[in-house]
């Protein structure tokens, strides 16, 4: 076993001197140390998948969790290969990661930072875990971020869609394949002026905390840009379940659309909400009243069924793509586990394979030799057509759908049909885009830890 | 009886001369065995060889071990209010994250030596403290709780919401590279580490022996040093008039009206004592991992800190300590076995009864470790109602027996 | 105006969930001396009844429909529901679409059983042991109770909506004289407006008018009392603990189309129900009621974008400072008995 | 003699209920002064004026020369005025010892000190003083003992052991023989005397039991719906009509 110390770069260790023969300390065991964290042996490396397995979003956790363990059994060579026969990069064979077997330690995130801070310390403490994914919210994502950052390794987040993750709080041993609320808002505002026009007065509802803010920020700017008009913006406690004190108040304020900047249970509750108080049908300025969800999710749009019909709004993936990439992974992962995979299942899968592949490229574990390969790096082929790992921030840009509730779906999975493929270059930013830390924000050095 | 240590008056008619820092008799014993319980942890928390199915049962690693003294020394001083006074605070944990509050800011403004930090701490959680405590125990029982619940997820949701300019909101605090802090030079673009006098808190002397890998942390020891600070000045307080007059108050507050006492005062002080104590966990935990988040301060974790002490022993010295390790190893180490490594663990089964007893140890890991801790909530407030310290009491005493009828031939 | 009646409609809606979960924890507490951390997770098999009901009833069974095509390519397997097989397709339909009102009938049964169970099982060995052990072993309760319905439902939020019929919108401000689309409210908010109010009604009427009721309410001023004249208080103790857990399941099966149930929502409602049980006072079931009105009320008042521009974050914290402020002005909230678990 | 406690024009009312009405009273210093009545007459209200529990509406109650209207229970223990409750009020959770040590720090050291460091058994002028009160009233021998787990008796003992060991100017009993056994209530008035006969400490009495007050006390005063109706030794008390009168209907005592 080699593991070490994360947060310093000299480490103290004693060498295995058979039973009971304690050896004097000596700095850094020369054999399969390479000066980094966690540097795996010749047969295996480890994994941390830190997923949510309890509390609400423990269904998307599991969903994450799914995908992974179908990305290590592609590694490892198994199954159908799923993704790694379309991805442009062909250096996976299936031999693990440059020879290595891929082995993987799983985590609970409770979606608490704390918690999950804890769970991805005892990864990279305990089980010598090189890399950690995974999480379904911006708040862990950039807490374990700011922890990988520190420990020296490689962090890979996973459904994360707030500004800040590769924003202002953007670090240099962390990348994010998501989209984000800036994309959505670029994405989504050209489309929502095609189909509700132009003059249109929106009332945004939004979630008491940071990742709220910067949607709320992006819808707010993008919408804004094509001629509407923001009328209120009120927001609303996340512990929140029945929001109809929130939106009754909509109908007479004079807006004419609705944006839940809700995510997850508080957007199924309050879409709910608001076609109860009958947002849907109504009318306001001459105009049908309409509801704008940025983010959709469709695991959680289950939980708000009929309501979704014909709303708007965004995603990362979905598993009705018709290319190459997308196809294979939904008939791996269907077939493995009998339904369609889901955005996080699938940004988590190929967070793992880039991952992988800029290792076997690098010719290295090393972090800051990973991070360099990862960064600037175009690849294709994993289901979102052609895509930029951006060096400057760390952060995927590719092309963004917009989506709308289906009509008629024909299976509890067929509820969100893709209206639109929303160009890269429409949703692209200079990295100091001030939506994004402005100047400020910077990926500091790599840290390749101890 | 349960209780040893509230109900055995110390009354020998004997002792003058003092033992081990003022302690004498069993309390001495008590705090050498948790002195070498912590020194020793990591050797103990780490029975099973690197590699072993079982090690996945090892506790001996750096952040679980900081954890169990943390969350040692919040469940102590909890113990000092609720196990003496009887007063059940259920809003404990608004202190633990003001303290951590308090702590990260001084290493983000001031210094990163973790010293001043947790002295901050301790100061903000016991002024706040003061002032929950002062205006919450103007009721009693659960009209007490519920203003101290009501302090606590006020203050939580705050920090969530709109005091996000000073709390970070959901994402909370971590050191950045643009922190600059008054006292530390620090490389431009570098990102600050927490450090004592330049030791930083992560650093490790790892020594293997045979197929063993133990650790030695140096966060792990100081935040082990300030336990057992803690831990002693807990048994001197629970030895000292002041906690005979706290246990007075949760015995008969007419009483002690009556003779010429005031209770409130004295539950004040032990409200704020252990405001302080939270507010020290919270410092260190900032100081340990240079981050904090405000679901540190939610209702559920001041309801875990009042877990930890029933379910370890409330109104025992040890017990808080045993219900905190007993919480965070399931937390850590249950949550962490997955189907996987149940597989390997029930690899010399043939196939079919692999996957059965695969399932069926299912329901209690991974994600449903939950499941798993409120069965174990369920057993022992049910079997031993004295929590796991009258569970080692027991033991104890049946050994004893064992060995003193075998030892003692019929006279 | 009109947006202070709707939001006095809100409030009394979000206050009948609150004054129903209120009340069976006061009648637990009042009867059996026992605080119940598991009451939320009552309320949340109580709306997990109606998932289940509508579960039952659309069970169906595949039948491969070559024309469509699943996510994987293959023929789709299309559900054919028993309910229409047997009834027909419109009057299956139907059934299916009144799950949750019908959840109510089924939820009855199942939640006595379920309070029946708890009482015999767990909570009757606790009715001596300090608070504090009641609240662990509850609490305790709550999670695997909890867990159990994360294993076979998932985390996420599933729908449950009310039937066709009665998801309709009021316009309520034509019955007060206003214009007409000045004040809508969903239908559905009204019936469980109404449906608690009778629940609640019923409960009173029960103590109130009959024998049972009587010995019951003897017992709450003074159990000793009760138990010296000979009256086996336990069975009727444990009935209330059915009865209990009967209206926390009944409130939980109505309010399932306000808001999805989820496997957390037990927890989620467990604190502000005892928020709303102190402020009421402890052991008074009128002093719940009220406050579970009053709370929902000044919850939706606070709520208003008016208010919240005034003051930020008071939507946030408002429950709590309203309990604070009782608490300190009427030292056992509004109607509490004195010496109520007070020490 | 000089009285120690004196209660001038006091009055209570319970809304509609006059429950003390013009009540004066004076306590001589170091002697037993009883307060009877029948039920309801006021004798708790009254004693509960003393120590601060009640205010009154209006009257005085000055002690040692100082008002104690206004003052809050625990400082009125201060002032020297200790109470013996009709049921015990003792630490039942704590030792025999420990009760005596509470009182023994509370005298020394007032309402609140912090002494949070030093052991309570390091402290041997305190242990030694509850010692010697727990050997005067007989019970040195359960010093270890919970306090809850002895009898009734003993924990009577223990309550007055309790007040003592403060040296009260003025020691205020509620009933200390209600609801005890024959030869119990002997001990207890056994005891009483001694104490009496000893230490001299002044005391009030309230109690129902004839037997007792007349074995103990110098003075009697006799409260009947709320107002005091005569007072004098006991020698005069026992045949007054207008004691007959009020505590006709009530059993024979």
């Amino acid at each position: 076993m080699s593991k070490s110390n994360f947060t310093r770069r000299g480490v103290l260790k004693t060498s295995a001197l058979g039973a009971g023969a304690l050896a004097l300390p000596q700095y850094l065991r020369a054999d399969g140390h390479a000066g980094f964290t966690n540097a795996p042996g010749d047969s295996e490396v480890v994994l941390g998948f830190n997923v949510p397995q309890t509390g609400p979003y423990a269904d998307e956790g599991a969903d994450e969790l799914r995908a992974y363990e179908l990305a290590v059994e592609h590694l490892n060579g198994g199954g159908d290969g799923g993704m790694l026969n379309t991805f442009s990069s062909k250096v996976l064979d299936g031999t693990g990661i440059l020879g290595r077997e891929v082995k993987y330690v799983t985590g609970d995130t409770q979606t608490k930072s704390d918690a999950a801070r804890a769970s991805a310390r005892s990864m990279i403490e305990k089980d010598g875990a090189i890399m950690i994914t995974g999480g379904s919210s911006s708040g862990v994502a950039v807490a374990v971020q700011a922890l990988c950052q520190e420990a020296g390794v490689i962090f890979m987040a996973g459904l994360t869609h707030s500004n800040d993750t590769t924003g202002k709080d953007r670090k240099a041993n962390g990348f994010r394949h998501f989209f984000n609320s800036y994309m959505t808002g670029a994405a989504l505002a050209p489309v929502l002026a095609a189909n509700y026009g132009t003059d249109r007065k929106a009332y945004h509802l939004t979630a008491d905390y940071n990742w709220g803010y910067t949607t709320e920020e992006a819808i707010r700017a993008s919408t804004e840009a094509v001629g509407w008009e923001t009328v209120n913006t009120v927001k609303t406690p996340l512990t929140q379940t029945d929001f109809s004190s929130y939106i009754a108040p909509v109908l007479n304020s004079g807006a004419d659309v609705l944006v839940l900047n809700h995510y997850g249970g508080n957007m199924v509750n309050s879409l709910t909400n608001a076609v109860q108080f009958g947002l849907k049908e109504a009318q306001a300025n001459g105009q049908n009243f309409e509801i704008v969800v940025p983010l959709y999710s469709r695991l959680m749009a289950r939980g708000a069924g009929e309501n979704v019909k014909g709303i708007f709004g965004s995603t990362n993936w979905h598993w009705s793509l018709q290319d190459e990439g997308s196809q294979a992974f939904v008939r791996s992962f269907g077939t493995k586990y009998g339904f369609p995979p889901s955005q996080a299942a699938h940004t988590t899968y190929v967070q793992t394979l880039l991952y992988a592949d800029a290792v076997t490229r690098a010719g290295s574990f090393a972090p800051c030799a990973v991070a360099e390969a990862l960064e600037d790096y175009e690849f294709d082929g994993l289901g979102n057509g052609k895509t930029l790992y951006r060096g400057d921030d760390h952060q995927c840009f590719k092309d963004v759908l917009v989506v709308k509730g289906k009509e008629n779906p024909t299976s509890e999975f067929d509820l969100l049909e893709v209206v639109e493929v929303t160009p890269v270059d429409q949703v692209m930013y200079s990295p100091d885009h001030p939506q994004m830390g402005g100047a400020d924000a910077s990926l500091g050095e790599c840290n390749n830890g101890a | 009886m349960t209780d040893q240590t509230t109900q055995t008056p110390l009354a020998k008619p004997a002792p003058a001369k003092s033992g081990l820092f003022g302690l004498e008799g069993k309390d001495a014993t008590l705090l050498l065995v948790v002195f070498a319980l912590v020194v020793f942890a990591p050797f103990i928390l780490n029975p099973f060889p690197e590699g072993s199915g079982m090690a996945q049962f090892n506790a001996g690693y750096p952040d679980l071990m900081q954890r169990f003294v943390i969350f040692g020394i919040f469940a102590i001083g909890f113990n000092i209010l609720f196990g003496l006074t009887g007063y059940l605070s259920f809003g404990h944990a608004a202190f633990l994250g003001v303290g951590s509050y308090a702590a990260m800011w001084s290493m983000k403004l001031f210094t990163l030596n973790v010293i001043p930090g947790i002295f901050f701490a301790i100061i903000v959680a016991g002024l706040f403290a003061a002032a929950v405590g002062y205006i919450s125990l103007r009721r009693s029982g659960i009209y007490f709780s519920i203003l101290t619940l009501a302090f606590a997820q006020m203050s939580y949701a705050l920090a969530y919401s709109v005091l996000t300019p000073l709390t970070g909101g959901e994402t909370g605090l971590q050191i950045k590279n643009t922190d600059n802090p008054l006292l530390s030079s620090i490389p431009e673009g570098e990102i600050g580490r927490a450090n004592l006098f330049g030791a930083q808190m992560g650093s490790s002397y790892e020594m293997s022996v045979g197929s063993w890998l133990f650790t030695f942390n140096l966060g792990y020891y100081i935040a082990a040093l300030f336990m057992l600070i803690a831990f002693y000045l807990s048994i001197r307080i629970f030895r000292s008039p002041f906690g005979m007059m706290l246990r007075a108050v949760k015995s008969n507050q007419q009483r002690m009206n009556y003779t010429g006492l005031t209770p409130k005062t004295y539950t004040l002080y032990a409200f704020i004592i252990s405001g302080m104590y939270a507010g020290l966990a919270g410092g260190l935990m900032v100081a340990m991992d240079t981050q904090v988040g405000p679901e540190r301060m939610f209702w559920t974790a001041s309801g875990e800190v009042v877990i930890m002490a029933i379910l370890g022993g409330a109104g025992t010295l040890i017990g808080p300590v045993l219900g905190a390790g007993a919480i965070k190893y399931m937390e850590n180490i249950l949550s962490k076995i997955n189907k996987d490594v149940l597989h390997q663990w029930f690899a010399f089964l043939p196939e079919g009864m692999e996957n059965v007893m695969v399932e069926v140890a299912n329901i209690f890991v991974g994600k449903q470790w939950h499941f798993t801790l409120g069965i174990v909530f369920m057993l022992v407030v049910i079997f031993l109602p004295g929590g796991l310290v009258e569970g080692a009491q027991r033991v104890t005493a049946r050994f004893r027996r064992k060995k003193s009828t075998s030892n003692t031939p019929a006279e | 105006m009109d947006q202070i009646i709707v939001q006095i409609l809100n409030g009394l809606d979000k206050g009948s969930a609150y004054a129903l979960i209120a009340l069976g924890l006061t009648l637990i507490f009042g009867t059996l001396g026992v605080v119940n951390f598991a009451h939320g997770a009552l309320f949340m098999m109580g709306a997990f009844c109606s998932v289940v009901l509508s579960r039952i009833l659309s069970s169906s069974y595949k039948v491969v429909d070559e024309s469509q095509t699943d996510f994987l390519g293959n023929p789709l397997q299309v559900d054919v529901f028993y309910v229409q097989d047997w009834f027909g397709d419109a009057a299956g339909a139907t059934i299916m679409d009144w799950a949750v009102p019908l959840a109510i009938l089924f939820s009855i049964p199942v939640m006595i059983f379920i309070g029946f169970a708890m009482e015999r099982g767990l909570i009757k060995h606790f009715y001596k042991r300090p608070h504090a052990d009641q609240i662990l072993v509850t609490f305790g309760l709550a999670i695997v109770l909890g867990e159990v319905i994360k294993y076979y439902f998932g985390a996420n939020p599933i729908q449950s909506p009310a039937p066709e019929a009665l998801s309709g919108r009021v316009d309520f401000g034509q019955w007060l004289g206003y214009g007409p689309n000045t004040i809508i409210y969903p239908m559905w908010r009204l019936v469980y407006f109404f449906f608690s109010a009778a629940i609640i009604a019923g409960v009173f009427a029960f103590l109130q008018f009959t024998t049972f009721g009587m010995v019951v309410r003897a017992g709450m001023a003074d159990r000793e009392t009760v138990g010296l004249l000979g009256i086996d208080i336990d069975k009727r103790f444990t009935f209330m603990f059915g009865l209990a857990a009967a209206v926390a399941g009944m409130a939980g099966v109505m309010y399932a189309p306000i808001v999805s149930p989820t496997y957390t929502m037990g927890m989620d409602w467990l604190v502000l129900s005892f928020v709303v049980v102190v402020v009421g006072g402890m052991g008074s079931l009128p002093g719940a009621v009220l406050a579970g009105f009053m709370l929902g009320i000044i919850e939706s008042f606070a709520s208003m974008p008016a208010v919240v521009d005034l003051l930020p974050g008071i939507n946030q914290i408002i429950i709590y400072l309203v309990a604070i402020v009782i608490l300190l002005t009427r030292p056992r909230g509004l109607m509490g008995r004195k010496g109520v678990m007070e020490d | 003699m000089s009285s120690i406690l004196s209660v001038k024009g006091v009055n209570k009312r319970f809304g509609g209920l006059q429950a003390l009405g013009d009540v004066n009273l004076d306590v001589a210093e170091n002697s037993c002064h009883a307060i009877i009545g029948p039920n309801g007459a006021g004798k708790s209200t009254l004693l509960n004026v003393l120590v601060g529990k009640l205010i009154p509406d209006s009257g005085s109650v000055v002690f040692d020369g100082q008002s104690v209207l206004g003052r809050q229970p625990h400082e009125i223990n201060q002032m020297g005025i200790s109470r013996v409750f009709q049921t015990p009020e003792i630490f039942a959770d704590l030792s025999v010892m420990e009760n005596m040590l509470i009182p023994c720090f509370a005298k020394r050291d007032g309402a609140f000190k912090m002494k949070a460091i030093g052991a309570v058994f390091g402290e041997r002028d305190m242990v030694q003083k509850a010692e010697e009160m727990l050997a005067e009233v007989g019970m040195l021998e359960k010093r270890d003992m919970v306090a809850s787990s002895m009898s009734r008796g003993d924990k009577r003992r223990l309550e007055m052991a309790m007040c003592l060991v403060q040296d009260p100017r003025l020691l205020l009993l509620d009933e200390p023989t209600a609801g005890m056994a024959r030869a119990d209530t002997e001990n207890t008035i056994e005891l009483l005397k001694t104490i009496r006969r000893e230490r001299g400490i002044t005391m009030a009495i309230i109690e129902h039991d004839m037997n007792v007050v007349f074995s103990l006390a110098e003075r009697i005063t006799v409260l009947a719906q709320g107002t005091p109706l005569v007072e004098d030794i006991p020698d005069n008390i026992k045949g007054h009509p207008k004691v007959r009168e009020a505590y006709l209907g009530e059993a024979q005592v």
